[in-house]
């Protein structure tokens, strides 16, 4: 394992160092005809179907899967978990990550990119909730980035610019949930106006509600997930108090999940009994949301629940996989599965696959970029000059 | 690990679970209506437990004429499951008379089904029917078929069939036969009598819940009726037996067939059926009965009554109860008052001849001839409103003294004296200054007024003015613009509707003068042979100001379209342009 | 069911979230001691492995 | 005073009290623009014959169709608007033969394109025209997620200059005078549609159906639905059936999202409050916590002095103690070695005089 990160110059054609450059060069490839060539060269999106599967995938599953960083900060510094800490970096680093991918998705995605920040400088549709995730994610970035900085500033060793932005922690944090509160339930919010469109069993006066609350099972479970991916490859750069919280951080957030899955289905069940949605689960849509709630959301918080009260660390990472997944089923679900559903499904819509390339590419951009960061700055060990200074 | 079977057995569930709906989820969202057959005329379903406050097995779907026509194949008839009562009439219910106990009941069914379905096993049968224990091949669930029925009454050509069919027999020292179906209920001698000339319909007595002392309800009534006489001709091997299955009478399609049938009869015998021999008058003089009043009270002012030519409606409806729909012993003024009353179920007098969209009423009835392709050209563009327009209520409620007045030469060419007619109806419907016309109180008076005064007088034929002053070709050239002029064959429209109407009495009466044709088009203006431009009204320009109206371009197509397209006027179809003005070249 | 106004349409959707939103409490509950539960005791094998060996993926 | 400006003044005087009261009585209900145009398309008159469609693309100077105008096989394929069709007619089959509707823009009252679009490039006018600004425009396509009736469309196929495209109600040309009436309205042969207020163009529409009885559906496509569109339809037909849908409900776009955007400065007032005092109580349990461990080693401390300073004078007193009894002893045996000092010399002395009485 320790191979493919083997800084040895003779092993970079490693097989992981093949692909990622081979997704890179597509992606970029598809890159020059997107932005030559308009969204209708390289993409399905029709007018029936302006939002695909970027939006679906690399905006609201993104979005929702860097949720780990708000909640993890939370957890430790607010609700005072200190046994957490060893997480929380890793968590911000995957946040900033997701939150700049996400902004490069949208690159990608809207029509004329260079004009991303005139919803804030130039115009303000107040009335917009497109408004406000745009300017929450804009603010939320930056929140991420400050919280980062000390990172970057141990590994470059400038101390006082590193001891200044750690005084303002919690300042950035409490600001950080709030933003994130903000943003994740208006991505549900979303569609909230256009109740017409999407399907009854997944349309909710509470679709906020619903996103947010799903988005902390998402960011638990990605935490979840990823540290056990760091762990196995990237276990060479832990240092022995992170391996001694891992544990404990691992067990603290399976509970944690299990109890905001349960608190999610139950918020399901009375989105459904509010809008006496109940006629429509004897239809095809109806099994499916069945699928969605029973496989994606009730199992793993029962599977959690006995992961965590069995200490079985197996259990609880397979049961983050399918957390994970479970959260992508749903925002498909909302974005593009139920949305039109009055449509014939000739009209449906279905990525190309150069959407999906780009898709891919902006996930392997991620990763690479998180390989790059967590292998040289203090993000899995404490920087020793700096040791219990938090 | 103490919980991985829970885990791996709750996973599974989940599992088989999700396989299951997806299985499911075509059939769930599908509505189950396919598979089924079009329906049929002669479903019975048999609940004999339907009285249980428990359901015991799911409704037995009886296919009627199945049935009949195994038992006619087996040279058996009606009396193989029905009895007939003392009096010979045949029951219309299966093996019984009256109703037993619903377990009583159920027996007879089981008993008697099976019992002959036995026999046709033992006789070896192709198709001898469920035998006992296959209880699922009679009570089967879901239906499989549904059931499709129409209203098997007698309409006029019908009932005409039977009242001259000689098959019937006489009534006694009579020459007609009415008495073999119409009867009465004698309170004094307690038995039915016939009475002529009072013939009653049978829905009067017979209704779906009859009152004492009326015993069978419709459907008894009919079948007992009609399938008894059927049957005896039958048996007597009669030159023809009515119809002894259920679709001839009931089933949509064979009743249209039927109706085809009857009107290539009727095209025989010249188009006019035979008046009924009841002694129904050929003119009736319909006015309002007054309100019992003090000999000093002021005597109201009414409207003037309309002479009613009976004869001719009656070759114009389907049957009598069209127009009676209650009974044939009493007149309309009797229910409906002027002032409404409970047994007219407060429908006033004026609404009971004028309600634009019952079918009972004159205005409702005439409403629906003007449905008519012929007439709806015209009629379907004009407004109608809930009530009919106050230009019209002359053309009923004729004042004698103007009628009088006029020439009797119907030819005139100078028709402005028609117009005159409407003036006392428009005075909001009141008499005129001056001597009120008096309606005579007996019966003869009125018929002699009535016919006298206004039915001879009426045309027999469609008033149009000359052919010569009707312009023959109109060229609308006012918006030609990308296309050439418009040629309106302006004559040729107007004899062709001519004709359409050439036979139409309600047409030639109710189109009273020579110019009233001309406003199907030429509407909203004044009766005239020289009515004015289009233009006059319809603004080209600007839609602001007569919002609603049509512009000159939209009043000629509308005006054009909707006529071609309500005649069922196939060509020119209505987005070929050139077919009306051609292209123009450049 | 039929619902002809907004008013009994409320009406029966209230009463139900209500009757659910006890349930759900009650559920909570239980969930909750379940989850809290913790049918072994601390000396569970994983955690006696110290940093490198935890024997995670087993 | 003439009996009828009279009249006049008394009905002004009635309507002036009138207005404000009721104005005032409903402040958050809005009715749009006073007496705002729109357009009524009457589904019974409409033939099919594409000329609106033309028409709209000259208006407006759109590219030309694959498809001819004049073309009306076309019809019986289901069409929606696109990026170089502003407005489309299409046909449907119903069981009283084929009938047509006209779809475009219908320039809602309170446009969802409008509420959704977060750079506020679209703007109901007081002309009752939803219109676009491209200068603004980011290209998000909000805006057609957002609206019920599908109309906004996209141009996919341009890579720098992109628009959302759809139906003007010709603002444009009919601010600058170039046209009077919209394009399709202008053209209509039959007039299937009529610009007017809105308001005339209900009571017309009720009047048609009071006109023809039976021939209507007698209801106003677009009087209530989406809180109300400046484009009204009436149909013989059931709206379903012409391709309008009846389940959009009457609740405008801003009442939709109202609630969510409602809950926006909750969270920013009610989350740092609750976090900080979350914090806060952490804090204040870790520092009493700390508070209370120093005090139990300072206790515990002095405690373990007190004890040492009882175990040293306990054995001070034991050492003192031990020294006076060595001292006694010593004192007892130095008196008691004294005294048989003595007696030895009293003994000897007593020898020597008894020897000496003896030697004598």
């Amino acid at each position: 394992m320790s191979t493919v990160t083997n800084d040895d110059f003779k092993s970079y054609l490693t097989p992981f160092n093949i692909v990622t450059g081979l997704i890179i060069i597509a992606g970029l490839i598809v890159t020059v005809i997107r932005f030559t060539g308009g969204l209708g060269a390289v993409t399905n999106l029709d007018d029936n179907y302006p939002w695909g599967i970027w939006i679906s995938f690399d905006l609201l599953c993104g979005v929702a899967l860097a949720a780990g960083g708000y909640t993890t900060a939370a957890a430790c510094y607010v609700f005072g978990f200190k046994k957490y800490h060893s997480a929380v970096r890793p968590a911000v680093l995957t946040a900033f990550l997701g939150y700049a991918l996400v902004v490069m998705a949208l690159h990608y995605d809207v029509g004329r990119p260079w004009r991303l920040p005139y919803p804030i400088f130039v115009q303000q549709g107040t009335t917009s909730l497109l408004f406000e995730v745009g300017l929450c994610v804009f603010l939320y970035l930056t929140v991420l980035f400050l919280e980062f900085l000390p990172t970057l500033f141990e590994w470059k060793g400038w101390r006082k610019l590193r001891d200044a932005l750690v005084k303002m922690t919690l300042v950035l944090v409490i600001f950080g949930v709030v933003l994130s509160t903000l943003h994740q339930s208006s991505l549900g919010a979303l569609y909230t106006i256009a109740p017409s469109k999407l399907h009854p069993l997944w349309y909710s006066a509470y679709l906020p509600v619903f996103f947010f609350v799903s988005s902390i099972a998402a960011g638990l479970s990605m935490v979840i997930f990823e540290g056990s991916l760091s762990h196995k490859y990237l276990h060479r750069m832990m240092d022995s108090e992170y391996n001694r919280n891992h544990d404990d951080v691992v067990l603290g957030f399976a509970k944690g999940c299990s109890w905001v899955l349960f608190g999610y289905f139950a918020l399901k069940m009375i989105g459904l009994t509010y809008d006496n949605n109940w006629s429509y689960l004897a239809s095809g849509f109806g099994a499916w949301f069945l699928v969605e709630m029973l496989c994606f959301v009730a199992l793993p918080a029962f599977l959690y629940a006995v992961g965590a009260r069995d200490k079985n660390f197996a259990l609880i990472k397979w049961t983050a996989i399918l957390t994970v997944l479970g959260i992508v089923v749903n925002r498909f679900n909302v974005s593009l599965v139920a949305f039109n559903y009055h449509l014939p499904s000739e009209d449906k819509y279905f990525p190309a696959m150069m959407e999906i390339i780009i898709s891919v590419f902006i996930v392997t951009v991620g990763v690479v970029v998180f390989r790059f960061v967590s292998t040289r700055m203090p993000v899995f060990f404490e920087h020793p000059e700096y040791k219990g200074q938090h | 690990m103490a919980y991985r079977k829970l885990v791996l057995g709750l996973s599974g569930c989940l599992f088989v679970l999700v396989c299951v709906l997806f299985l499911q989820a075509d059939v769930m969202s599908m509505i189950s209506s396919s598979g089924k057959d079009s329906g049929r005329a002669d479903l019975i379903m048999i609940q004999a437990m339907a009285k249980q406050t428990t359901k015991q097995a799911s409704a037995v779907q009886f296919l009627h004429d199945a049935h009949t026509q195994a038992l006619a194949e087996q040279d058996k008839d009606c009396a193989a499951c029905h009895i007939k009562d003392e009096s010979g009439t045949i029951s219309y219910k299966y093996m019984r008379l009256e109703d037993p106990a619903a377990n009583r009941l159920k027996d007879l069914y089981h008993d008697n089904c099976t019992a002959c379905h036995a026999e046709n096993a033992k006789a070896r049968m192709d198709n001898p029917g469920p035998q006992i224990g296959e209880c699922r091949k009679c009570h089967v669930e879901p239906a499989t078929s549904t059931q499709a029925w129409v209203s098997g009454g007698m309409d006029n050509i019908l009932h005409y069939i039977h009242w001259d069919s000689d098959l019937i027999a006489k009534d006694e020292g009579k020459d007609t036969n009415c008495g073999q179906c119409h009867h009465e209920y004698d309170e004094d001698k307690q038995e039915l009598v016939y009475i002529q000339f009072a013939e009653e319909g049978c829905r009067s007595c017979h209704t779906s819940e009859p009152k004492e002392p009326v015993k069978a309800n419709l459907a008894e009534a009919f079948h007992g009726q009609c399938v008894t006489c059927h049957l005896e001709n039958k048996e007597t091997q009669a030159e023809r037996n009515g119809p002894l299955d259920c679709a001839s009478c009931h089933g949509g399609p064979q009743r249209l067939e039927m109706q085809a049938k009857f009107a290539e009869k009727l095209e025989e015998m010249d188009g006019v059926l035979p008046r009924l021999p009841r002694q129904q008058p050929d003119v009736v003089l319909l006015a309002a009965k007054l309100p019992e009043r003090s000999k000093d009270a002021t005597h109201p002012t009414l409207m003037y009554p309309v002479p009613f030519n009976h004869e001719l409606h009656e070759q114009a409806t389907d049957a009598c109860r069209d127009c009676h729909h209650e009974t044939l012993k009493s007149s309309c003024t009797d229910c409906h008052t002027l002032q409404g009353s409970e047994q007219g179920g407060y429908i006033t007098l004026e609404r009971a001849m004028h309600a634009p969209d019952s079918k009972s009423s004159c205005v409702g009835c005439h409403n629906e001839m003007k449905q008519d392709p012929s007439c709806a050209g015209c009629h379907a563009a004009m407004p109608q409103g809930t009530e009919p327009p106050a230009s019209s209520c002359a053309l009923c409620h004729v004042n004698p003294d103007i009628l009088s007045q006029r020439s009797m030469e119907r030819q005139s060419v100078d028709y402005t004296d028609y117009t005159e007619m409407l003036i006392p109806a428009q005075a909001s419907g009141r008499q005129p200054a001056g001597e009120p016309v008096v309606i005579p109180e007996d019966k003869e008076g009125r018929v002699v007024l009535a016919h006298q005064l206004i039915i001879d007088r009426r045309g027999q034929e469609a008033l149009l003015i000359a052919e010569e002053d009707i312009p023959n070709v109109v060229k609308i050239d006012v918006l030609a613009d990308e296309y050439q002029p418009a040629e309106l064959p302006h004559r040729k429209i107007v004899m062709s509707m001519m004709e359409k109407m050439q036979d139409n009495s309600l047409a030639t009466t109710f189109h009273a003068t020579p110019v009233t044709m001309c406003q199907g088009c030429h509407h909203n203006s004044p009766l005239s042979a020289e009515p004015p431009s289009c233009q006059t009204c319809h603004d080209q320009r600007s839609q602001e100001g007569r919002l609603g109206r049509p512009g000159l371009l939209a009043a000629y197509h509308i005006q054009c379209m909707s006529c071609h397209t309500e005649m069922g006027l196939e060509k020119p179809a209505a987005t070929d342009c050139t077919s009306c003005h051609k292209q123009k070249e450049n | 069911m039929e619902f002809n106004s907004m008013h009994e349409f409320f009406m029966h959707t209230k009463t139900m979230t209500y009757l659910l939103m006890g349930g759900i409490l009650v559920g909570a509950i239980l969930w909750w001691q379940f989850l809290m539960g913790e049918k072994k005791p601390i000396d569970n094998p994983h955690r006696t492995g110290e940093g490198h060996d935890n024997g995670h993926g087993h | 005073m003439k009996r009828r400006s009279f009249l006049g003044l008394m009905g002004a005087a009635g309507a002036g009290l009138a207005v404000p009261a009721t104005a005032r009585a409903a402040a958050k209900d809005f009715r749009g623009y006073h007496d705002t145009p729109g357009v009524l398309f009457d589904g019974t008159r409409c033939i099919g014959c594409r000329k609106c469609e033309l028409a709209c693309n000259q208006v407006n100077n759109l590219p030309e169709p694959e498809v001819p105008f004049d073309n009306l096989e076309i019809l019986n394929t289901r069409r929606r608007t696109d990026s170089t069709t502003f407005t489309v007619v299409n046909k449907f089959d119903t069981p009283g033969g084929p009938v047509y509707r006209k779809n475009q823009c219908n320039h809602c009252l309170e446009p969802a394109c409008a509420s959704s679009c977060f750079v506020s490039a679209f703007q109901k006018q007081p002309d009752s025209a939803v219109d676009y600004d491209e200068t603004v425009c980011v290209g998000c396509r909000y805006c057609m997620i957002a609206c019920p009736f599908e109309i906004p469309t996209y141009e996919y196929h341009k890579a720098f200059t992109p628009r959302v495209m759809k139906c003007t109600l010709c603002g444009p040309q009919m601010r600058s005078g170039e046209l009077r009436l919209p394009g399709c309205v202008q053209v209509c042969p039959m007039e299937a549609m009529i610009y007017g207020p809105r308001n005339e163009l209900l009571t017309l529409a009720r009047r048609r159906f009071a006109a023809f009885p039976g021939r209507y559906v007698e209801s106003i496509y677009g009087e209530h639905e989406m809180g109300g569109t400046s484009w009204l339809y009436i149909s013989g037909t059931p709206f379903s059936q012409v391709g309008l849908r009846e389940d959009l409900g009457t609740k405008s776009a801003p009442e939709l999202t109202a609630g969510a955007l409602a809950a926006v400065p909750v969270v920013v007032g009610v989350w740092p409050v609750l976090l900080g005092g979350i914090y806060a109580i952490n804090k204040r349990k870790e520092k009493i916590a700390a508070q209370e461990q120093q005090q139990a080693v300072s206790a515990a401390l002095a405690k373990a002095k007190a004890e040492a300073k009882e175990n040293l004078d306990a054995s001070l007193a034991k050492a003192e103690e031990s020294a006076n009894r060595r001292v006694d002893n010593e004192v007892k045996k130095a008196v008691k070695e004294a005294l048989a000092k003595k007696e030895e010399e009293l003994k000897a002395a007593e020898a020597s005089a008894t020897d000496e009485e003896e030697g004598k």
